[in-house]
């Protein structure tokens, strides 16, 4: 008994990580179409920008995320501005040369970092990395608590500001349909490059708030594409709730397998929920609550 | 207010439009009548800038508009109720309705604005919580009108209103336009419903094939032959 | 027509003919060697070019069957001690039986969708060997000691490789058959309304594909003779880099994966020897230029190049009221 | 005796909007069956249909004795039924041969015989000056006449014709009038969509008169022309 | 039109390279081929294993200058040189580069390899080239157990004899009745599992738990828990760097307490280890074939040298280069012969005592060409890694049993 609340309750604090790193993706995804596999490299370079903040400035991770939220939304707006909006006027056979370029980008990042800082390993210790707290018979870290909860703080106050704020609404607008979006006078085109930032920051974020309790080295970004898209396809595109559930469904999915088949299919049994998911509930957990609302 | 010269439009290598130009003055409902595929809603989407390539002039309120990309004209105060509706499937009514009053001016006057299109349209008012996409078709329609009120447009577009309603909404569909434009707002429709349409527009114009054919008043067209063959074929 | 149809067959048996004297001419082994994987990823790109770019289905998972085509050969050898050149015969058949079930699950959905779940698969077979080490001797990979060495001989082996393959999707393109498969791809409904099996041809498509990537597969075994899971179902080694081999070199051309795999191998291999720690940075920024403004490959854009040369002069027949109008 | 082609009560349903609404009709051989109706009616639905893009909610079609509703939607071809899209959907990137073959490739897979009968058809359509064009560099009409050639070349029994006039100059209209007209003389039974009534004048047969999926008039064209509900539907209730 | 323009541009760009590339491959190396001896050294210089690959590059050219100092790089006239290759940790680009150095440049020897999977290919290519191969890190069993003659491993031990010192010491000191077993899914994990659970059986000891995992993982708490249920005397964890790290933090979370707890080798020797694990590293022990604390001639030396000249504390890996280094010269010093059968000859009859112990090619237990390893086992202790067996070598007296977590 012990073992499983221990499982479920790890799984729900790395769940919650998942998400807000997902979320960046599934904004991305939800609102522009971009199927997008650079995302961990971004994620990546957010870690980096918070690893120096602390390494150089001393600078409390927690803090330093949001330089590194700064850094990457206007590096998401350039990469939007100049390389994927480009491909809208080019004409190809196949339209997932988009997806490749997003390959290129995430080689020309992992790269460009591995130059600068080598592949060495890295990471931030804090006084508090290692804290526990215990709590019937559960451990508890510290570190991923907090993580936790200020992901749910990011995931609510995004979801403020798309429902609240009229920017927000540009953003959900243009998603749901880009042509009247431009009726109403929004420019697309600006709306679509800050939600790429705004993608990246959060991905930032994400990775920040990892950053404590993990480590980093230029290759950790593919770790977290692959959880972005299974989370961002289990949740729903375009869904802020959507992503938080599905984060959770994938933790407490990856515990459970952990637990009770093995370290070594963890990763398998994710994807498998990631192609049954595809195969047979298009629109994820999302289309599950609408058709339930219906 | 709007003046179209030699109007040319294309989609991709398809050209559609071909020398059109017409006119639309301060106050007027001028409507534009033709068959399918004749190009109308084409004319339209090369006023508020969404066909990609179009050449002519585009003169509003005195400045060429031609090339500016759609959201410019849109702030500029053109205000395009598209065909088809075109909400915001999963935005909820008051949502959809707060997206279009972007510009500082009508967000400035938003409540009031929201509180006149609810007291046109009733039953806004009454499923101002519900996703747009839930709405009936004649309920989308009234949504996708107020909509374009709420940028308080100098000028508004409308692209078959009537589209896909049954009868009695139809009706009611072309009160409501005719109120808005008694209201001062100059409007520039597209329908399909022609004895209806010229019975209360100010000016007609007919399109055929991407060039202008006929143009006159509603009443010189109600009684124009050519009409009827145009449609009807008799 | 029929004149420019035989010299392009004029043309390949040319080509045919330098590559088979080639060996004569460069004896350099590590030229020969670059040549040998340069067939191994033209193989494998015209193979993926079948499903990916004459259909228009983008698998972001052959490295599946490439891997299950170089396992086949590696566990015969590992468990019977067969020769792994029976792996040859093997591999793409237990390849093409292993995209049966791939393409009944896949096939249900489209564009970016397909993808990925082909990507999601083939990251499931690569932790599947990794785990089912019993069977597949897990992460420790399966050696084997090559009985031949001679790099004439796998010169050989592979251009035979290279030119069945490349034969058999020519054929296959130039058939009834490529007809429907690049119906599909320019328009699905159009191409149900034409009486085709969309589904079907697809599956049509894939088998051929994941044949001639398994018997890739199974050659680069008795080439390399060492394979791990990580390196033989790995994500962006093998099913990234084959469809970006195809992207440079062409996409849904006969000639353009062969050429892309020249490019690409040999490329790869100059910044690698050239350019120090920052070769693959400098590959990416090549990777993301040739995206953004050759989307369609070398061969591609050559071909659009051409177009705007002679197309100026003649303009379409009878235009007539078609003329372009551009702005 | 068997009808050649008939649809019975067939209804169509997305969510809760009825598209189309208890049509029932028959069509005989070698007729040229026109629908009519506004923008919306449901024409385009009746062919999808037909051709079994969409499953039927309820209802029957019969053709040649057989019954279409539960084949899939590429059966309905090898049955004898082509059909075009309102929305032309070429294949792009092949050339007008291209084209025509792949839908002579229904009942040959030699590449010969695929092409002597594609190129019988471009002519028989006029589009021989194009034959070696790309689909995507062509005009409007071309491209129009290109389908009609496609589903040609799947040698159909019934020809289903999605609004071939839409979009077209008047010369263009009478060189598609005519290619219908010769279509239907070669053996070729047809039902058209048309938005356009007078296209519809000159060559139907018989015309039936949809709106809001519902049938309002079913006639020869003068009938169905002069029906009040016809006008009503198209011009506005007062006419008459 | 503008467009049009980039494509002529980059195909010209790209026949460029290709014309650049094809006539070019050709050129490397083939005009100072006569004057110089050249050692080809392949190692991952880019990609995810390029710490180590970096790291070993230095070393083998902090050793090439000592040596160069001491005027050992010139034989008969000819200079020693080191021609570096990047295997990108990828296994058909080790080919290439194998390949490229043979035939290409003409080394008279290669030596290289950091991760298992490049090193058997290297490997396997060299022994069907004869030319011979010295392996640095390299350490699957397999690799010396071919009954390759031209391959060569004198600084890594075999994984499953990595373990060494630690069965003498469990014999001794441990004796545990159960153990747990965890270990990272790949090759030198895998092997380092088998190798011990084999020595388990013969004695009879019980494995009470024994899996395997990927990694990368941020949360092995699932595992450890069901771990901690099983309670064993000593746990025997083989995990790449930041999975150790994880893994120690996340048992000291989870309170979860062993007698002993000792890894194979690799992640819980590094600084990195330390410096991420923080104090849930303490009293973590590990099997290991170098610490800068051991008694090896030169060892402590090497250290310092190599942490004031990179500023970075080298671990096995740079010592492993180091000593490979010393290894190669002194072999072409003493080849009468510089033919690869000469020099293959020469390194059969090595004898020399380097920072990693000494280093002889023996053919023993199925092992060709395999230097008997020295190992050691480790122990972190107030943040110092000490040597604390065997008992002769010892730098520090083992903590054992290993206080529980809240009794420190």
């Amino acid at each position: 008994m012990e073992l499983l609340s221990q499982t479920i309750i790890c799984g729900i604090l790395l769940g919650g990580m998942y998400a807000l790193i997902a979320i960046g993706m599934t904004l991305i995804m939800g609102v522009m179409n971009i199927v997008n596999l650079a995302h961990g490299a971004l994620v990546m370079v957010g870690m980096y920008v918070t690893y120096v903040c602390a390494q150089e400035f001393g600078v409390d991770p927690y803090l330093g995320m949001f330089v590194a939220m700064l850094v990457l939304f206007f590096l998401g707006c350039l990469i939007q501005k100049f390389m994927i909006n480009r491909l809208v006027e080019v004409e190809s056979i196949l339209p997932e040369n988009q997806v490749l370029l997003t390959v290129g980008i995430m080689l020309v990042l992992t790269e460009g970092i591995r130059l600068i800082f080598k592949s060495d390993y890295r990471s931030v210790v804090t006084s508090y990395s290692s804290d526990t707290l215990y709590f019937s018979g559960m451990a508890i870290s510290v570190p991923m608590l907090t993580g936790f909860f200020i992901a749910m703080l990011f995931t609510f106050l995004l979801h403020l500001f798309l429902t609240r704020t009229d920017l927000g609404k540009s953003i959900r607008a243009t998603a749901q349909d880009r042509d009247a979006a431009v009726y109403m006078g929004i420019n697309a085109s600006k709306i679509t490059m800050i939600t790429f930032g705004l993608g990246a920051a959060l991905a930032a974020a994400g990775g920040s708030l990892l950053l404590p309790l993990f480590y980093l080295w230029p290759d950790i970004g593919h770790l977290f594409t692959a959880k972005s898209f299974i989370i961002t396809i289990l949740g729903g595109l375009g869904s802020t709730g959507g992503a938080i559930v599905g984060g959770l469904i994938l933790g407490i999915a990856e515990s459970l397998g952990a637990t009770y088949i093995s370290m070594g299919y963890k990763d398998v049994v994710g994807l498998v929920i990631f192609l049954l998911v595809l195969l047979f509930l298009p629109g994820g957990v999302r289309s599950l609550v609408k058709r339930w609302q219906a | 207010m709007l003046k179209v010269k030699n109007l040319n439009a294309a989609y991709k290598d398809l050209q559609v439009l071909w020398d059109v130009a017409f006119e639309v003055k301060q106050g007027e409902l001028v409507v534009l009548l033709g068959a399918n595929g004749a190009g109308k809603t084409t004319t339209l989407n090369a006023i508020s800038g969404l066909v990609a390539s179009r050449t002519g002039t585009i003169e509003f309120l005195g400045q060429d508009i031609i090339n500016l990309p759609g959201h410019k004209i849109a702030q500029m105060g053109i205000t395009h109720v598209p065909e088809g509706r075109r909400l915001f499937p999963e935005m909820s009514v008051r949502e959809n309705l707060e997206i279009g009053s972007l510009m500082p001016e009508a967000k400035a006057k938003r409540q009031e604005t929201i509180k006149k299109v609810y007291e046109l349209f009733p039953i806004l008012a009454e499923k101002r919580n519900q996703d747009a996409g839930k709405l009936s078709g004649g309920q989308q329609q009234m949504l996708a009108i107020g909509r374009g009120l709420m940028a308080l447009p100098k000028l508004l577009i409308m692209d078959e209103p009537s589209l896909g309603l049954a009868p009695v909404l139809v009706s009611q569909i072309f009160d409501i336009v005719k109120e808005i434009n008694k209201q001062g707002v100059t409007v520039l429709l597209v329908e399909q419903n022609v004895v209806r349409t010229l019975g209360m527009c100010d000016r007609a114009y007919v399109l055929d094939n991407g060039r202008m054919t006929i143009s006159g008043t509603g009443s010189e067209l109600l009684n124009d032959e050519h009409i009827k063959e145009a449609y009807l074929g008799i | 027509m029929n004149k420019i149809k035989k010299l392009n067959w004029l043309f390949a048996l040319l080509v045919l003919l330098a590559a088979i004297a080639v060996p004569w001419v460069i004896k350099a082994p590590y030229h020969l060697h670059i040549l040998i994987l340069v067939m191994v990823w033209a193989t494998i790109g015209t193979a993926w070019n079948l499903l990916g770019g004459y259909t228009g289905q983008v698998s972001f998972g052959h490295a599946a069957f490439f891997g299950v085509g170089a396992y086949a050969a590696g566990l015969l050898n590992l468990h019977y001690g067969l020769s792994p050149w029976w792996g040859m015969a093997l591999g793409p058949v237990v390849a093409a039986l292993a995209a049966l079930p791939i393409g009944l699950i896949c096939f249900r959905l489209r564009g970016p969708y397909f993808a990925l779940a082909m990507l999601a698969l083939g990251e499931i077979f690569r932790l599947m060997f990794t785990n089912l080490t019993e069977f597949t001797n897990g992460a420790k990979g399966v050696l084997i000691m090559p009985e031949i060495t001679s790099k004439m001989f796998f010169y050989y082996v592979g251009l035979t490789v290279l030119v069945v393959t490349l034969l058999v999707t020519y054929l296959i393109v130039h058939s009834k058959i490529g007809y429907y498969l690049v119906s599909i791809r320019e328009d699905q409904d159009a191409a149900t309304s034409l009486g085709i099996p969309t589904t079907f041809y697809k599956n049509v498509a894939l088998l051929p594909s994941a044949f001639f990537t398994g018997l890739a597969g199974a050659f680069y075994m008795n080439y390399v003779a060492f394979i791990d899971p990580n390196i033989v179902f790995n994500l962006s080694n093998v099913s990234v880099m084959v469809i970006l081999v195809v992207m440079m070199g062409g996409v849904a051309t006969t000639w353009g994966p062969t050429i892309g795999a020249g490019i690409y191998i040999a490329l790869g291999e100059y910044f690698r020897a050239t350019l120090g720690s920052a070769n693959v940075l400098v590959f990416g920024i090549l990777v993301c230029l040739i995206i953004m403004f050759m989307p369609n490959g070398i061969i591609g854009g050559l071909e659009t190049l051409k177009q705007k040369f002679f197309r100026s002069g003649t303009g379409l027949p009878g235009g007539g009221n078609g003329e372009v109008l551009r702005s | 005796m068997v009808k050649f082609f008939e649809a019975k009560n067939v209804v169509k349903r997305f969510g809760g909007l009825t598209a189309v609404n208890n049509l029932s009709f028959t069509v005989s051989q070698g007729e040229i069956f026109g629908i009519i109706g506004p923008n919306g009616s449901g024409k385009t639905t009746l062919f999808n249909l037909i051709s079994r893009f969409f499953p039927v909610t309820s209802g029957e079609i019969h053709f040649n004795g057989q019954q279409l509703e539960n084949l899939p939607a590429h059966k309905i071809c090898n049955q004898g039924i082509g059909r075009t899209f309102q929305v032309v959907k070429p294949l792009r990137r092949m050339t007008v041969l291209g084209n025509v073959m792949a839908g002579a490739f229904l009942h040959t897979s030699s590449m010969g015989k695929a092409r002597t009968k594609a190129e019988e058809i471009i002519d028989f359509c006029g589009l021989t000056q194009f034959k070696d064009s790309e689909a995507k560099s062509l005009p409007i009409a071309v491209r129009k006449r290109l389908e009609i050639a496609r589903a040609l070349a799947t040698e159909p029994k019934l020809l289903l014709l999605d609004e071939t006039c839409a979009g077209l100059n008047p010369r263009e209209s009478e060189q598609a009038i005519g290619l219908i007209k010769r279509i239907r003389d070669a053996g070729v039974t047809i039902i058209i969509i048309e938005h356009v009534m007078k296209v519809m004048m000159g060559i139907s047969d018989r015309i039936l008169a949809i709106n809001f999926g519902s049938q309002i008039a079913l006639g020869s064209p003068q009938e169905v022309a002069r029906h009040p509900e016809v006008i009503k539907a198209y011009l506005g209730e007062d006419h008459a | 039109m503008r467009r049009s323009k980039w494509q002529l541009a980059m195909a010209c760009l790209l026949s460029v390279c290709l014309l650049v590339t094809v006539t070019g491959c050709g050129d490397t190396g083939t005009d100072a081929g006569k004057d110089a001896i050249k050692l080809g050294v392949i190692l991952p210089l880019t990609g995810s294993e390029a710490m180590f690959g970096t790291m070993e590059k230095n070393a083998f050219e902090m050793a090439y200058e000592e040596l160069k100092a001491a005027g050992k790089t010139t034989i008969n006239g000819k200079e020693i040189k080191l021609v570096f290759e990047d295997d990108q940790g990828r296994q058909d680009v080790a080919k290439s580069a194998t390949e490229k150095l043979v035939n290409q440049d003409k080394v008279a020897l290669l030596s290289g390899g950091y991760s298992s999977a490049c090193t058997n290919v290297i490997a396997g290519s060299a022994q069907t080239m004869n030319i011979p191969f010295v392996a640095v890190t390299g350490s699957a069993d397999d690799i010396t157990k071919k009954g390759w003659q031209w391959v060569f491993r004198g600084t890594a031990a075999p994984a499953s004899k990595y373990t060494g010192a630690l069965w003498d010491m469990m014999d001794n000191v441990i004796k545990s009745k159960t153990v747990a077993i965890i270990y990272e899914n790949t090759d030198f994990g895998t092997s380092s599992a088998k190798g011990f659970r084999q020595e388990c059986q013969k004695r009879g000891i019980q494995v009470v738990f024994d899996q395997h995992y990927e990694s990368g993982a941020i949360d092995f708490k699932p595992m450890l828990a069901n771990l901690k249920n099983t309670s064993p005397d000593l746990v025997f964890a083989v995990s790449y760097v930041m999975d150790a790290a994880m893994i120690v933090k996340q048992m000291k979370e989870i309170d979860f307490n062993s007698k002993f707890f000792v890894g194979g080798g690799a992640g819980y020797t590094m600084p990195e280890f330390k410096e991420n694990a923080g104090d849930a590293s303490e009293f973590v022990a590990s099997t290991t074939l170098w610490v800068p604390g051991v008694t090896w001639p030169g060892a402590g030396d090497f250290f310092k040298k190599y942490t004031d000249k990179y500023t970075k504390e080298p671990d096995y890996h740079g010592a492993q280069a180091y000593a490979t280094a010393y290894v190669l010269i002194d072999a072409l010093n003493r080849a009468g012969d510089l033919s690869p059968a000469g020099i293959q000859k020469a390194l059969k009859e090595t004898d020399l005592m380097t920072v990693m112990g000494p280093i002889k090619f023996e053919d023993w237990e199925g092992y060709t060409n395999q230097t008997k390893p020295s190992t050691y086992v480790v122990q972190w202790q107030k943040g110092k890694l000490e040597v604390v067996w065997p008992e002769k070598v010892k730098s520090a007296a083992h903590v054992y049993p290993v206080p529980n977590w809240k009794e420190r």
